[in-house]
């Protein structure tokens, strides 16, 4: 059958039929470096008139209509007049910082991709770290954030920094325990090897109901970890205007704008993997004529739709809640999700060493 | 209580009061030294009870300024009009901010769009206006060629 | 503790929140000391919209100067006309028929609503949620197109006259206001499911922004920020005007004293507003809807004072008549400066956030501060 | 007592989210709630009623008359001075001279509407507009005069 994984796979035999093995190698970065950056700037557009669009038809309204069919190119047209934008620096404003903290917020979020599998077998790096390495790089995005706040030299700027500081830091822990719940059952940080093991089931109907718990409580945190509302604090528009990039302009905006949006696909993504089975089609127990309908439908049309799905749900969320402030949300987390998810840990520890899972 | 009742209460408190005819509440002036004593005696006595000041203005009659207050009490529901004569040139009254909070926006307004100064305001300056402005336009004599366009 | 907030150290960032701040609901500037995210003082420099619309009455005739009062508080604009007309034919003693006075009520009632539910959405906003306010629009719309079909515009209806309302009722107004009660009734229990109960709502308004009763009444605040710490000042209950003492209707106190009992206080007069236009709107009187008055109008000497209730409180006309065709001097007493001096007292000591939730809940439109 | 507390806080406020979430879902799946009017795109099934006050305008019937007599009722009414009759003499055919306006010049970007001025109208000569499509380029051009060129006034009104 036609699949990513044939694709990638018979275009290697054609480079290394063509050319020398290291120069092969350096080959398919390139490929890999265009096609993640193609993914991104598609992603970006896709996200934006999702959220668009649903917010629409959340708010009774038709949503952008004009551009394209039913506005379907009206991120395209958004993007192109950010191109065209002149991009301001502030004076007083830390130049060298103020340039680079977009950069970061990009860098960051592209690093994130490489771990994630999209397809059967089309993993760009399956490090047997991956799980920890998602975590580890998700925190750098914080760095980029505080960096563009503070370069600003406005008040605005800064205190929405100072906020998402706080904010990543403590739904880091949560977003690491629900994952960690995970990583238990299956005994190994190789995203892969997680995959495989829903084989038989996803994890959150495998799992009983802590692995449910652990995954409300990694939707919740991620959410704030990638402050969108109803955690928008380092924006808060209604507060602090637009927060640490009150002062971006452009293109540096937009650079922040979709790293926003690839974050939250790769959050769905790690999500879709951890507890939805990444790239596995819905197997119900003993169905064999269902299981091998859902067999069909490719490997990566399953990991997209449940992205999407998350994705979704996270939107949902934007568009129906009030925000938080900022107290209640440190509260929220160390007082609700960081004492839940540690006892869910245990439960859930206690679960792996009995067996008690499907 | 009605309007007589509430005259004769006032006058008990103090004699000094001059009442002017007309108008649906009970109107009194009052000489600018001693509207602090008046209106902390109305504003503690039990039978009175004014803690409600709902209206503070000032009125320019080209010949002086008066001060208007509108005091009632949201345990008697009666109301009293108090005024005061100032001199257009210098007028002076003591702020009544001490008493009710809502006075000081109130008289911050007036200070700076009739030029009544109010002594002992915690914090008189213009509210509405830029800092510098010249005039108060509120009186009648006020003229600015710039932004008062005459039809 | 507030006088340990009330003074200014080294390390305190000054923000100016405003001129131009997405929350401020038009041109309201703050200028706010905060140590870290707690407020310490909030200080509102005023004017920017200020056009000195008691210096204009002075030179418009008494006819006049009504319409321009629709442009203080835009939102409550009938109301305004309201209470200016009422003074008006206080001076001049005009009896105003029946008929008209149903008609004024009901109109009131309308635009209470309408600014009532235009406050849910921008509040909803303040807090963080925007799919309210497109919602509450789609309700208020309805109640425009009334009012345009009626009075002939949207917003500013200038539908009041000295002696009754400018033209009679527009032939369609009961079957349409009809629709718009079982419309609302549906809609308003929404708001709740929305917003009234949401979690994190209720969070971020309760105990926030604390208005004593005695507070309340030293700052001189009136309307639903009053209501909200428990002082009974409805002008409709107090002091009846129109036909409002031969209505049925409760006067909604709440005794919270926070953000979160201002909020109850208006969401339920919006219910109590539509039983209002529910008991009079087959109930309109056949008659006059214009007394008849003399071309130019001209107030005795004297003084004249009128007050309603508008959407935000207690409005009061204070005209000054020298027995000309113009007043001599016009005061309007707004609601929104009197209730928007205690902001300084709610703000010390809560965050940033809070202050956005606590002028929402205050409802502070901007032209009836400056006027 | 504590935890049975804290557990029905979390369920409590897990539910009054859901049940926002219904009700945003619900809009999302039911597309005919929307009540989005394409503004420049129903231009010509877009209906005012006719009370709607967009400008002031004169009628003139086909004979190109129209029913002003110059009374000036209307500038005294106004306002803001938005309308200013400027009057001449006509020699009737009598050979009296009689009052009629020359030009009732209008400025739109004065009026707020109010509708003074033809309530103020003996003759009912000029009356409220729909049309509430007013932007131009420059603001001359909001000033216009009601009364058509070479227009009299109709016959029988005084």
């Amino acid at each position: 059958m036609w699949s990513l994984s044939d694709i990638t796979n018979s275009i290697q035999n054609a480079l290394n039929r063509a050319f020398n093995p290291t120069f092969a190698t350096l080959t398919e970065m390139v490929i890999v470096g265009i096609c993640v950056i193609g993914l991104f700037a598609v992603l970006g557009l896709i996200l934006v008139i999702m959220e668009r669009k649903v917010s629409a038809y959340m708010q009774v309204r038709l949503g952008p209509n004009r551009v394209g069919p039913k506005g379907m190119l009206q991120s395209l047209a958004d993007t192109l007049k950010l191109l065209l934008k002149e991009g301001l620096t502030p004076d007083g404003a830390d130049k060298f910082l103020f340039n680079l903290a977009p950069v970061i917020a990009m860098i960051a979020a592209m690093l994130l991709l490489a771990p994630i599998a999209f397809a059967k077998n089309f993993q760009i790096w399956d490090i047997n770290i991956g799980v920890l390495f998602i975590s580890a790089v998700s925190s750098i995005s914080v760095i980029s954030i505080l960096m563009a706040g503070w370069a600003s030299n406005n008040k605005y700027s800064l205190l929405g920094a100072m906020r998402s500081g706080a904010q990543i830091v403590s739904y880091e822990l949560s977003a690491g325990l629900s994952v960690l719940s995970v990583v238990i059952l299956v005994g190994s940080l190789k995203l892969s090897d997680i995959v495989q093991s829903q084989e038989n089931g996803w994890w959150i109907f495998k799992g009983h109901i802590p692995m449910i718990i652990s995954f409300v409580i990694f939707l919740v945190a991620v959410t704030a970890e990638t402050n969108r509302a109803p955690f928008d604090l380092a924006e808060a528009e209604s507060e602090l205007t637009a927060g640490f990039h009150t002062e971006y302009s452009g293109m540096k905006f937009a650079l922040f704008f979709l790293a926003e949006y690839v974050n939250v696909f790769i959050v769905c993504g790690v999500g879709a993997t951890l507890f939805l089975g990444g790239w596995m089609p819905l197997h119900i127990g003993n169905w064999h004529g269902f299981n091998h309908v859902m067999d069909f439908i490719p490997s990566s049309i399953w990991f997209f739709g449940k992205t999407f799905f998350l994705i979704f749900v996270i939107m949902w969320f934007r568009w129906t809640f009030p925000r938080l402030r900022i107290d209640q949300l440190l509260n929220l987390e160390w007082k609700y999700l960081l004492p839940i998810s540690m006892f869910n840990i245990l439960l859930v520890t206690l679960m792996a060493i009995m067996g008690w899972h499907f | 209580m009605s309007n007589e009742e509430l005259k004769s209460e006032l006058v008990a408190l103090h004699p000094s009061l001059v009442f002017e005819e007309g108008g649906e509440w009970l109107n009194m002036v009052i000489e600018p030294s001693e509207l602090i004593p008046f209106a902390e005696k109305i504003r503690s006595a039990d039978h009175l009870f004014f803690d409600y000041l709902f209206c503070l203005t000032c009125v320019d009659w080209k010949t002086h300024l008066t001060m208007v207050y509108h005091f009632s009490s949201t345990k008697y529901r009666h109301t009293i009009v108090l005024k005061s004569k100032l001199d257009r040139n210098n007028p002076e009254i003591e702020t009544l901010c001490r008493i009710w909070k809502t006075a000081e926006f109130h008289e911050r307004e007036v200070f700076e769009l009739f030029g009544v100064k109010f002594l002992h305001h915690p914090d008189l300056r213009n509210l509405i206006l830029p800092d510098v402005w010249n005039g108060f336009p509120l009186r009648k004599d006020y003229e600015d060629a710039v932004n008062m366009i005459k039809l | 503790m507030i006088e340990e907030l009330a003074t200014t150290q080294e390390g305190d960032l000054v923000i100016n929140v405003g001129p131009q701040h997405p929350s401020t609901h038009g041109v309201l500037h703050l200028v706010i000391t905060m140590n870290g995210e707690t407020i310490k003082k909030v200080e509102p420099h005023l004017g920017y919209i200020h056009r000195s619309i008691e210096k204009m009455c002075e030179s418009l005739s008494f006819r006049q100067f009504i319409y321009v009062t629709s442009r203080m508080d835009y939102l409550s604009s009938h109301i305004n006309n309201h209470g200016c007309a009422l003074c008006v034919e206080k001076g001049l003693q005009i009896e105003v028929p029946a008929r008209a006075q149903v008609i004024r009520v009901l109109m009131d009632e309308l635009t209470r609503i309408a600014s009532h539910v235009l406050w849910w959405g921008a509040l909803a906003m303040d807090v963080g949620a925007l799919t309210p306010f497109f919602h509450a629009f789609r309700e208020r719309e309805a109640i425009n197109d009334i009012m345009e079909e009626t009075c002939g515009a949207r917003l500013t209806m200038n539908y009041m006259a000295p002696g009754g309302v400018m033209f009679d009722i527009h032939p369609n107004f009961q079957k349409r206001v009809h629709a718009f009660i079982e419309l609302f009734k549906s809609k308003i229990d929404e708001y709740d499911e929305l917003v009234t109960d949401n979690v994190i709502f209720k969070a971020r308004m309760q105990g926030i922004g604390m208005l004593s009763y005695e507070d309340a009444i030293s700052y001189g605040c009136s309307g639903p920020t009053a209501r909200g710490s428990g002082v009974k000042c409805d002008i409709r209950k107090l002091y009846p005007y129109e036909i409002y003492n031969k209505l049925q209707f409760e006067e909604i106190i709440e005794t919270g004293c926070d953000s979160y009992a201002r909020y109850l206080v208006r969401m339920k007069e919006m219910r109590q507003s539509l039983s209002i236009i529910e008991q009079l709107i087959d109930n309109i009187p056949e008659g006059e809807f214009l007394a008849k008055t003399k071309a130019v109008l001209k107030l005795p000497k004297g003084e004249f004072y009128s007050k309603v209730e508008t959407a935000r409180g207690e409005f009061g006309v204070y005209i000054v008549s020298e027995g000309g065709t113009t007043p001599y001097r016009i005061k309007f007493r707004s609601p929104g400066f009197s209730n928007l001096s205690a902001l300084d007292h709610m703000a010390r000591g809560q965050k940033i956030g809070d202050l956005v939730a606590m002028m929402g809940s205050l409802d502070l439109v901007i032209p009836d501060i400056d006027r | 007592m504590f935890l049975k507390d804290y557990i029905k806080d979390v369920f409590g406020a897990v539910k009054s989210l859901l049940i926002g979430m219904r009700r945003t879902g619900y809009y999302f799946t039911h597309h005919k709630e929307i009540i989005t009017q394409q503004y420049p795109d129903n231009r010509d099934t877009l209906v005012l009623p006719e009370r709607f006050r967009g400008e002031v305008v004169m009628p003139h019937d086909e004979k190109n008359e129209h029913r002003c007599t110059g009374c000036t009722a209307c500038e005294l009414a106004c306002p803001n001075g938005t309308i200013k009759v400027i009057t001449k003499f006509d020699i009737t055919p009598e050979g009296k001279k009689k009052k009629a306006i020359d030009k009732l010049v209008y400025h739109l970007e004065l009026c707020t509407m109010c509708n003074l001025c033809i309530e103020a109208c003996p003759s009912d000569a000029i009356k409220m507009a729909q049309n509430f499509e007013h932007s131009v380029f420059d603001r001359s051009q909001l000033t216009k005069v009601l009364n058509k060129p070479g227009s009299k006034i109709m016959d029988g009104v005084e």
